[in-house]
């Protein structure tokens, strides 16, 4: 049985906007084992960014504000570490990629300083074995010439080579989890393929937990080993790959799979979707947040809001429809195998 | 290579703006009404036009400029008209190192303290600190150095009397007019790295450095004040215009020997030469301060040096 | 048989680049769309698509070639047919935030082209048609009121379709008109362009990246790379036996969505890089891995193959392919 | 008990469906992008306090001298250098003339000028960068080049040049802040523009088949008002200091006109012995330059996009 290194619980996150308080983050429960990767889907605005990064405590408060729950990572709870006790955590244990490779490289600092910098942060070693680590760092997300890549600045790389620099600062201490926040959505899909590879790749040989966190199906069936739904700040749906992809409980988790065309053209039918937007979280419904997208609505959704069912031992979701006096309904496309 | 290439460019648009500067306020100035020698009720008529001809003021206009030219070519910028035998050359000699000294001193005690109080008020955001130095900052542009040096003069040298009223003698005497100067610089640099910084933090790449477990201490110093600092040198170059612009009614209020006197004196008399030669000194040195700037940005932001 | 109401004959267009190089964004392209129809164009970033796509609105001159709608060239009309063709082909943009004047009500960003083409005499009747636009995009009225910022990023795309459709036009260019929108949203916008063109006879010229949708709203697809048209063919033969080895990288590489499907190591090394009008030979050259002597030496042009789409590769044209 | 029963839900499990979207409700109430830059300048109590200082001072440099029994150029020289008092609010200067009224003219000289002063340069810059940035190509690559160099130059020696030329006074003055003042307008406009441009609701208006002049009034002029508005509120001060300081030198108004610069150098020579003949202008110049950049910081913090939500 392999340990659980991070857990969430019962977490509520919000914003103090303008405008009033953002509930960005719901009560989300969630955990990471080790060598795994969890991948957390989700529309923009679902919260999911927000979910992961805190576990890095990366968002700033004030505006940003927990108002319950606890992060436990291998055994210690690190909800209320401070900042100087979670710099031990960040880079060494916990790492982090970013969505857009274009910004989150010092546009002034050489990408060698740029990894380096890292390295030194947690291991006093001399600069020297530190050049030679980032060497070796580079060679193995596969940045060509990697001693001259060293004096370069970013903004002399492409995109994917960038995205490469990142993974590179972010494995420099052997962490134990990887966050990726959208890590493809800013590449092109010959680059994407490429750099999904190379997180597989990594992953494999050093054992590296990934959390990530995307929009794409597709992306997540070639990644995830388990996945959460997030919808409106909340998990609405967890389970294995095979489970969300072949044994949907959530309608949310329907719609999802559904909007992906599957049938070849449109004069074979219409495509599958889900009405209407997202609600706004500054005034989140008081029922089940998708209550009013959802075609089997029913309403007790709009008053209640539904907990937590299992499914599985890994399986849970959160829908009346799961309760035993709630009608059954069946997914009415049930072929999600087929695809090309 | 494209450094160089890029220096160079700086380099030819800073002579052809030299050029253009000394050619308009050759004109500008020769085309003023009256002549420098009228004031003198002493002199007649003849012994107006006799000095004149003696200072070459009765050739035409184009022949004039073409001798200025070319005395400028070699460095030199003519005699005065008014100080009989001495030369503008001379004049900057012994004035420019007073306001040069002042100008340095205002720049080093703004520099530092403003780019502090900006990165401070930005980290402080929000806080009562931040609404200080923003104050700070509001107050200290909109009052403008003239008004500030009389009221130093005031306060500390009248009726404190605990630091001299004017002149330019021991260190003693540098301070009023150094803060008369500094204050307002202080103020911008405050303001626009404030600003800078609150930009600068909310990049990603902040975020990134925040990922890799460093220091607040390491993310500002090594990440943030870095990019802050880019626009900053964007304004070193009009910044060193307004210190040497401050310097002149600076050095009014406290009886400086500084180069804004002889400036001032030489308008009020007419005196075309020194006026010109003044003019034409503070255009190459400000020109140069804006190539040394564009120069140093480049180097700064690799991004630029490539681009351009 | 379907009348082409497009064409567009060896399309040229520079740019020019970071240290004043010369940058071919689209090179000698040519294709035609026919009436009704949905022609997809897919491609990755930097290869050209969008440059097309202006280029067919008049957004950007062409620096050669030809783009003929119902076999006149719009590049060379006077200023009364510019004025018709404005009605005729339209666009919709890819960023919904950015495509609607922030300052402007839902009313007057939908009016502005009924009153440029002085559709209607009164203003009345130009709010009825305005109110009529957004119930066909699946809006209501209430709306009309409002300013875009009040509008989800879906809401947002559905104002830029009426006000694409709010001159009448036969031909509207989708540039990565979903791309900005979340997945579930994407389908719903897919389903109103369907819709419509069932309804109001129209044909698009759909841009985008993202080849399932491509795949979905398209008859027939356009492969780019680099600013050259790769390949060509019916949705169906594309997907079926893709030829050129960038589209069958470019398939290869989009992630299945189904955690059974067993996925080949990606073909595709590399990333594309702009290049310069000097650059000779086949575009895809340095990244294919089938690449011989002569796709160095020389840019394969566009022909048909025996399994009946059109393919520029020296490879999948020689005889041992 | 479950705890759909708690909530007393009739026929809690009767199926719906999914609401009409067509029909969603917009919970935040409309508001056009101007009444809400208005509603948070209003709010921004810091600005509203500039903008109060402003209007009081134009209102007292409006009336004052109307009103008065004194004239700015009365000189009483049995009354010279008179302490503030009930006849003479402000005192009296070294001629015996009343420095309240003096002030107030002076106020009109100063304020003119601050505000025309940048007004004038700014339009001219606007101008200029927006046929660059509309226009682009050999136009914007000349008018940008002469830019570059003529933005090198100290505007301060010019304007002082400028001066000498034609003499001093408020409009001399102005002509000189037109003349040296509009580079740094034209390019931030024409970068605005350029910007602008580009966005999608501009070439969608194109296509529609717009005009320049409508793309040009419907679309960029109402885009880039705000920050042009801005850019001169905080223009303002910078003129009047200006003025200020050339008339602190002697250049800028002569006497008899008075204006603020031209009071605080009179001030200058004898606040040694009567601080308030300084004391008073000098504040005056502080507090308008305080309140306009007050006021302009309020209005750019109103009009920051990233603020609105």
């Amino acid at each position: 049985m392999k340990e659980t290194l991070l857990e969430v619980k019962q977490f509520k996150f919000s914003f103090d906007t303008y405008a009033g308080e953002v509930q960005a983050v719901r009560n989300i429960s969630f955990h990471v084992k080790e060598g795994e990767t969890l991948a957390i889907v989700g529309e923009s605005g679902s919260g999911k960014s927000v979910a992961v990064q805190n576990v890095m405590k990366l968002i700033p408060s004030p505006p940003g504000r927990i108002i319950q729950g606890q992060i436990i990572y291998q055994g210690e709870d690190i909800t209320h570490y401070t900042d100087r006790q979670m710099e031990q955590l960040r880079g060494k244990e916990l790492s982090m990629i970013f969505q857009d490779p274009m910004t989150s490289l010092n546009p002034t600092m050489k990408i060698g300083d740029q990894i380096i910098e890292g390295i030194r942060n947690h291991e006093p070693i001399p600069r020297a074995d530190a050049v030679k680590k980032a060497i070796k760092l580079l060679t193995e997300v596969g940045i060509p010439d990697p001693k001259d890549s060293l004096s370069r600045y970013p903004h002399t790389f492409s995109g994917g080579m960038r995205q490469r620099v990142m993974i590179a600062i972010a494995l420099a201490c052997n962490p134990k989890i990887l966050i990726a926040d959208e890590p493809t959505t800013a590449l092109d899909v010959t680059t994407q393929t490429q750099i999904l590879e190379l997180m597989n790749d990594l992953k494999e040989k050093h054992g590296t937990s990934i959390v990530m966190i995307t929009h794409d199906l597709g992306v997540v069936a070639k990644m995830a080993d388990r996945i959460a739904v997030m919808y409106a700040g909340k998990i609405v749906e967890t389970g294995t790959v095979e489970e969300i992809f072949y044994q949907p409980k959530h309608p949310y988790t329907w719609g999802l799979l559904q909007s992906i065309p599957k049938v070849s053209s449109k004069r074979m039918g219409k495509l599958e979707t889900i009405p209407g937007t997202p609600p706004d979280l500054i005034a989140p419904p008081k029922g089940c947040g998708f209550a009013s997208r959802c075609k089997f609505c029913m309403n007790i959704c709009k008053e209640v809001e539904p907990e937590s069912v299992s499914i599985s031992a890994s399986q849970s979701a959160k829908c009346w429809l799961l309760d035993e006096r709630a009608p059954r309904v069946e997914r009415e496309h049930e072929e999600v195998k087929k695809y090309s | 290579m494209s450094v160089i290439r890029f220096i160079v460019k700086r380099f030819i648009i800073s002579i052809v703006t030299i050029f253009l500067l000394v050619t308009l306020s050759f004109f500008l100035l020769r085309t003023l009404p009256g002549n420098p020698f009228q004031t003198e009720t002493l002199l007649t008529v003849e012994m107006q036009e006799k000095m004149m001809s003696y200072y070459g003021l009765d050739k035409p206009l184009f022949e004039q400029y073409l001798t200025y030219m070319q005395n400028l070519l070699q460095g030199d910028l003519g005699y005065s008209i008014k100080y009989r035998n001495r030369t503008v050359n001379e004049i900057i000699a012994t004035s420019f190192p007073v306001s040069a000294d002042l100008g340095l001193r205002a720049l080093a005690v703004a520099l530092p303290i403003g780019l502090f109080l900006g990165v401070l008020s930005a980290r402080k955001r929000g806080k009562l600190t931040d609404y200080l130095c923003v104050l700070l900052s509001v107050i200290g542009v909109s009052i403008p150095s003239f008004i500030l040096g009389s009221f130093l003069q005031y306060i500390f040298a009248l009726k404190l009397q605990i630091l001299p009223m004017a002149q330019w003698q021991t260190e003693w005497h540098t301070i009023l007019p150094t803060i008369a100067l500094a204050l307002s610089l202080l103020a911008i640099l405050t303001r626009v790295m404030r600003a800078s910084m609150l930009e600068v933090m909310s990049q990603d790449y902040v975020k990134t450095a925040k990922a890799k477990g460093l220091s607040e201490g390491k993310i500002v110093r090594r990440h943030q004040i870095r990019n802050a600092s880019i626009p900053i040198l964007t304004m070193l170059g009009p910044m060193v215009t307004s210190v040497l612009m401050g310097t002149f009614v600076v050095e009014k209020i406290f009886a400086l020997p500084g180069l804004g006197q002889h400036f001032i004196n030489s308008i009020t008399g007419l005196d075309y030469t020194v006026t010109l030669g003044l003019t034409v000194f503070f255009g190459i040195f400000m020109v140069f301060a804006n190539f040394l700037v564009d120069i140093a940005y480049g180097i700064v932001d690799p991004r630029i040096r490539l681009m351009k | 048989m379907a009348e082409p109401i497009l064409e567009v004959i060896d399309l040229q267009k520079e740019f020019i680049g970071s240290r004043k190089k010369r940058i071919r964004a689209v090179n000698n392209v040519s294709f035609t769309i026919n009436e009704g129809e949905t022609l997809g164009v897919v491609g990755e970033s930097g290869c050209g698509k969008t440059t097309v796509g202006r280029t067919i609105v008049r957004l950007y001159d062409a620096d050669g070639g030809k783009v003929l709608y119902r076999g006149l060239d719009i590049h060379k009309a006077d200023r009364r047919t510019t004025r018709k063709l404005a009605k005729q082909i339209q666009m919709v943009f890819q960023d919904p935030y950015s495509s609607l004047d922030p300052r402007k009500t839902v009313l007057s960003i939908l009016e502005e082209g009924l009153k440029i083409h002085k559709l209607f005499r009164t203003k009345k009747e130009r709010i009825e048609r305005v109110y009529q636009l957004l119930e066909l995009v699946g809006l209501n009225r209430e709306h009309a009121n409002r300013f875009p910022h009040e509008f989800s990023g879906g809401q947002r795309q559905r104002i830029g379709i009426a006000r694409a459709l709010s001159v009448n036009p036969e031909l509207i260019v989708c540039d990565e008109a979903i791309s900005a929108l979340d997945v579930s949203i994407q389908a719903q916008i897919i389903n109103l362009l369907i819709d419509l063109q069932d309804r109001l006879k129209l044909t698009y010229l759909f841009i985008a990246h993202d080849i399932h949708m491509v795949r979905y709203i398209s008859d027939h697809i356009a492969v780019m790379y680099l600013g050259t048209l790769v390949e060509k063919a019916s949705t169906e033969q594309l997907f079926k036996n893709p030829l050129h080895p960038y589209t069958r990288g470019l398939l290869e590489a989009i992630p299945v969505p189904d955690p059974k499907h067993e996925q080949q190591q990606s073909t595709l090394k590399g990333e594309a890089k702009p290049l310069t009008i000097e650059h000779e030979g086949c575009r895809f050259y340095n990244r294919c891995p089938f690449a011989k002597e002569i796709c160095r030496d020389s840019m394969p042009a566009l022909k048909a193959h025996d399994s009946g789409q059109t393919v520029a590769c020296h490879m999948v044209h020689s005889e041992n392919w | 008990m479950s705890r759909s029963e708690q909530f007393m839900i009739e026929n809690p499990f009767e199926r719906v469906g999914a609401t009409d979207h067509a029909n969603d409700p917009i919970v935040r109430p409309t508001i056009s992008f101007w009444s809400d830059v208005r509603r948070r300048l209003i709010a921004n109590r810091v600005a509203m306090f500039g903008l109060i200082c402003i209007i009081l001072i134009l209102i007292l440099a409006i009336i004052v001298p109307e009103l008065s029994s004194y004239s700015y150029m009365d000189q009483n020289l049995s009354n010279t250098n008179a302490a503030p008092s009930r006849d003479h609010f402000f005192g009296t200067d070294s001629l015996g003339r009343d420095l309240w009224v003096r002030v107030w003219v002076g106020a009109r000289v100063s304020l003119a000028v601050g505000i025309f002063g940048s007004i004038i340069p700014s339009v001219i810059g606007i101008v200029i960068g927006g046929i660059s940035g509309y226009f682009g190509g050999f136009i914007d690559t000349i008018i940008m080049r002469a830019v570059d160099i003529i933005i090198c130059i100290p505007s301060m020696i010019y304007v002082i040049l400028i001066m000498l030329v034609f003499g001093s006074g408020p409009i001399p003055l102005i002509i000189a802040f037109a003349l040296t003042g509009w580079m740094g307008a034209a390019r931030d406009v024409r970068g605005l523009i350029l910007q602008l441009k580009e966005r999608e609701f501009v070439l969608a208006s194109k296509l529609l088949g717009a005009s320049h002049l409508s793309l040009i009034f419907k679309h960029l002029v109402p885009n880039t008002l705000g920050i042009v508005v801005v850019g001169m509120t905080m223009s303002v001060p910078g003129a009047i200091f200006q003025e200020a300081y050339l008339s602190f030198i002697g250049l800028g108004i002569s006497p008899p006109i008075p204006s603020w610069g031209q009071l605080a150098n009179l001030g200058t020579a004898v606040f040694r012995i009567y601080p308030y003949q300084l004391l008073i202008p000098a504040l005056l110049i502080s507090i308008t330059m305080l309140s306009f950049n007050l006021f302009g910081d309020g209005l750019r913090d109103a009009l920051d996009p990233k603020l609105r939500s």
